[in-house]
């Protein structure tokens, strides 16, 4: 599997956001996106998630199934934490796991993240990081080849951080591939590191 | 297809539990037609002849207003980006969605409108033919709706935006389901053929709201 | 018992007023069971109340 | 002061738990009164038998006032003395005193079928009664809507008081719109003149009507610190969780 990105650029609100963005990763590989607040982190893990129409360059995907396209092949946490309030954390999970296919097993994704005690409790009351480690829990429930992670560390105390790159060590181990964008190292050498905003 | 009927689900339960907007719509389609007589007056007879307009326009506007927080409160939590990178295509997600909302605010109204059928004196022959019309007419009005609600999530001004940008797509909705309604004008076109012209409105809108809804929230969203 | 010409009136009016009477009562009995399960649930999940004096949140 | 005592939840419950099958053994048995008294009344000389339906419409009215009456003295509870019990008073009271309302509007309606030709005639009094109904879903979507049991207090309480003093306007300006339309198809409703043989009925189905008010709204009162309460050990857990 490889993911190439050939001369990306973005505008947002007429302002050029970043341009000439190039990167290719294999399967195994993590990249790093660093920079500045408003460098435009976010606006590339969205290009790439197919939720936001790039400016000009083009993105190819070789490997993965078939005809699927990068979105549906990617697993995209960004830093809302897409829950509903008056659903239980089982039932959110529950629903995601149903929707976007590959059927993996609830309570154990739950596990992953230490949330299995709170199963029944509605998502309303969860804390920060615990809607956090839901949200994040995603990636334990349903595989995809494809992670894009939006500053995953922010509100994660020492424990679920470490079980985030744990996760994050086993998905590149079997040959996924991710891009992290992050203030600082990720506990975790990445293959690449992109760097965007004014150098 | 398993991830059509999870979202429907979905979208059901959260409408149905507390601080879901389940009933809001009947509740406004009944106070809205309830003001009407205060406006009008009184008089039974004249309330009879306009009672199907009136419910019609309540029906209208219950569909309406209830619809711009559809996408938009999934926009706000981040659950629209997830949807849209689901295997599911966006115009059938779409679909789910608004079939849940027209399960649980569209088919209240049809449950408040016989009741208000008899405020409005509305002749109880009449009421037969005005309920076949609105269950055909307010899935319609919910799908045209959709336009309306996704373009509202990109341009952040709620209900009175929506209305304003669909009304406008409504009216044949409205003239063929109030000619279908009124026994006076069924009388003379004749019951059929508005509802046949009903119906087919009904079922392009269910085919041509979400693809519309679909192109808003692609190229609408920053 | 001289329910008259109008029975039916009669009768559908003290039907429906049972009935909602009814629907009211079953609605504090169910609730009421209801929160009584939940708490008792969560009792067993060992969540104490913070204070356990007397007062409490409401 | 007994205000203050009451104020205690836990305490609360224990009284309630104490008084309510009292309060429920005492509404049986005035009701089943009520409802033998009033099938054994005479007919009443204007409206032959369907006098048995005004047993009914009369107290819901004077109850569905009731329940708003309680509901702006608990707004006052919540918005004046700050009373921790007051919203959960006035939450309580709003499905009950809709449910009674609901029962005036009703039975009116049926009482009207024989008396006036048809189900509706927008009667000034059947009119008030349902911009009070109209009232009363308002609160009750603002409770509904808001997600936690707490939070829509203030609001709700600010709506009680809004409408009960809105209630006397909206009587006036009914009589006012009614006496307006005087020419049209309106029939002139004489109220039902009150005859010492259908007092009697009538006062004992008032009172059993009233008790059921007050035995429903303890329970329900009981619900809702229940419901609080398992909102906070809900809070609680998660917190517990993530220490």
């Amino acid at each position: 599997m490889r993911l190439t990105a050939h001369d990306l650029a973005c505008l947002r609100g007429g302002r050029q956001v970043f341009a000439g963005v190039s990167f290719a990763l294999a399967g195994g590989d993590i990249m790093l996106v660093t920079g500045p607040n408003g460098a435009g982190k976010s606006s590339l893990l969205r290009i790439v998630a197919g939720l936001l129409r790039p400016a000009s360059g083009r993105l190819l995907l070789e490997g993965g199934t078939k005809d699927a396209s990068i979105a549906e092949q990617a697993h995209y946490v960004g830093h809302q934490d897409a829950l509903k309030p008056t659903l239980s954390v089982a039932e959110n999970l529950a629903f995601w796991t149903t929707f976007l296919g590959g059927g993996g097993e609830v309570m154990s994704a739950l596990a992953v993240f230490d949330l299995a005690p709170l199963a029944r409790l509605p998502a309303a009351y969860l804390s920060a990081g615990q809607r956090r480690r839901l949200s994040l829990a995603r990636l334990a429930a349903i595989k995809r080849p494809i992670w894009l992670l939006d500053e995953p560390m922010s509100a994660l105390d020492q424990a679920s951080q470490a079980r985030l790159v744990e996760l994050m060590r086993r998905h590149r181990d079997r040959g996924g591939l991710a891009i992290v964008a992050a203030h600082g190292p990720i506990g975790l050498a990445p293959a690449h590191e992109l760097r965007l905003g004014p150098t | 297809m398993n991830a059509f009927w999870a979202l429907l689900i979905r979208d059901m339960r959260i409408a149905l539990r507390a601080g879901g907007g389940a009933l809001i719509g009947a509740v406004f389609f009944l106070i809205v037609v309830v003001t009407v007589p205060f406006a009008v007056g009184p008089d039974l007879k004249l309330l009879g002849r306009i009672g199907p307009a009136v419910l019609w326009l309540g029906a209208l506007l219950a569909s309406l207003l209830a619809l711009d927080r559809l996408f938009a409160a999934d926009h706000e939590d981040g659950s629209l980006d997830i949807l849209m990178t689901g295997e599911l295509p966006l115009e059938l997600t779409i679909l789910a969605k608004a079939v849940a909302h027209w399960l649980t605010t569209g088919v209240p109204l049809l449950f408040v409108a016989p009741l208000l059928g008899l405020m409005l004196d509305i002749d109880p022959a009449a009421m037969g033919p005005l309920l076949a019309a609105l269950s055909v007419g307010t899935p319609a009005l919910t799908f045209i709706g959709l336009v309306g609600a996704a373009l509202s999530v990109s341009l952040r001004r709620g209900g009175l935006l929506l209305a304003v940008i669909v009304l406008p797509l409504t009216i044949p909705i409205l003239v063929f389901g109030v000619s279908a309604s009124d026994l006076a004008s069924a009388a003379r076109a004749g019951f059929g053929p508005a509802f046949t012209i009903l119906c087919a409105l009904s079922l392009a809108s269910l085919v041509l709201g979400p693809f519309a809804a679909a192109a808003a929230l692609r190229h609408g969203l920053d | 018992m001289t329910v008259g010409a109008h029975a039916e009136f009669i009768v559908a009016a003290y039907a429906v007023t049972a009935f909602i009477v009814a629907m009211l009562i079953a609605w504090v009995v169910l609730d009421y069971v209801a929160q009584r399960r939940t708490l008792g649930s969560l009792e067993e999940h060992g969540v104490k109340r913070r204070s356990g004096r007397a007062g409490g949140a409401p | 002061m007994a205000m203050i005592e009451l104020a205690n939840p836990t305490r609360f419950l224990r009284i309630v738990d104490r008084l309510l099958p009292w309060f429920a053994a005492a509404t049986a048995l005035i009701l089943a009164a009520g409802l033998v008294q009033a099938v054994q009344a005479p007919d009443d000389y204007q409206q032959g038998a369907t006098v048995k339906i005004m047993f009914l419409h009369v107290p819901a009215a004077w109850l569905s006032m009731v329940g708003w009456a309680v509901m702006t003295v608990a707004a006052l509870g919540t918005l004046v003395w700050r009373h921790p019990l007051a919203d959960v008073a006035a939450k309580a009271a709003a499905p009950i005193g809709a449910g009674f309302t609901l029962i005036c509007l009703i039975t009116g309606s049926l009482w009207g079928r024989p008396t006036w030709g048809t189900y509706w005639v927008w009667d000034a009094r059947l009119t008030s009664e349902l911009v009070l109904f109209l009232l009363y879903l308002g609160v009750l979507a603002l409770y509904w809507t808001a997600e936690d049991p707490g939070r829509g207090a203030r609001a709700a309480a600010v709506l009680s008081l809004v409408g009960a003093i809105d209630l006397p306007i909206v009587k006036f300006s009914v009589d006012w719109w009614n006496s307006l339309h005087q020419g049209e198809s309106i029939f002139r409703a004489g109220g039902p003149v009150i005859d010492a043989s259908i007092l009697w009925p009538l006062a004992v189905m008032a009172m059993a009507f009233f008790l059921l008010f007050v035995t429903l709204h303890l329970a329900a009162m009981r619900n809702e610190i229940l419901r609080r309460r398992v909102r906070t050990m809900q809070m609680l857990q998660a917190q517990e969780a993530k220490a």
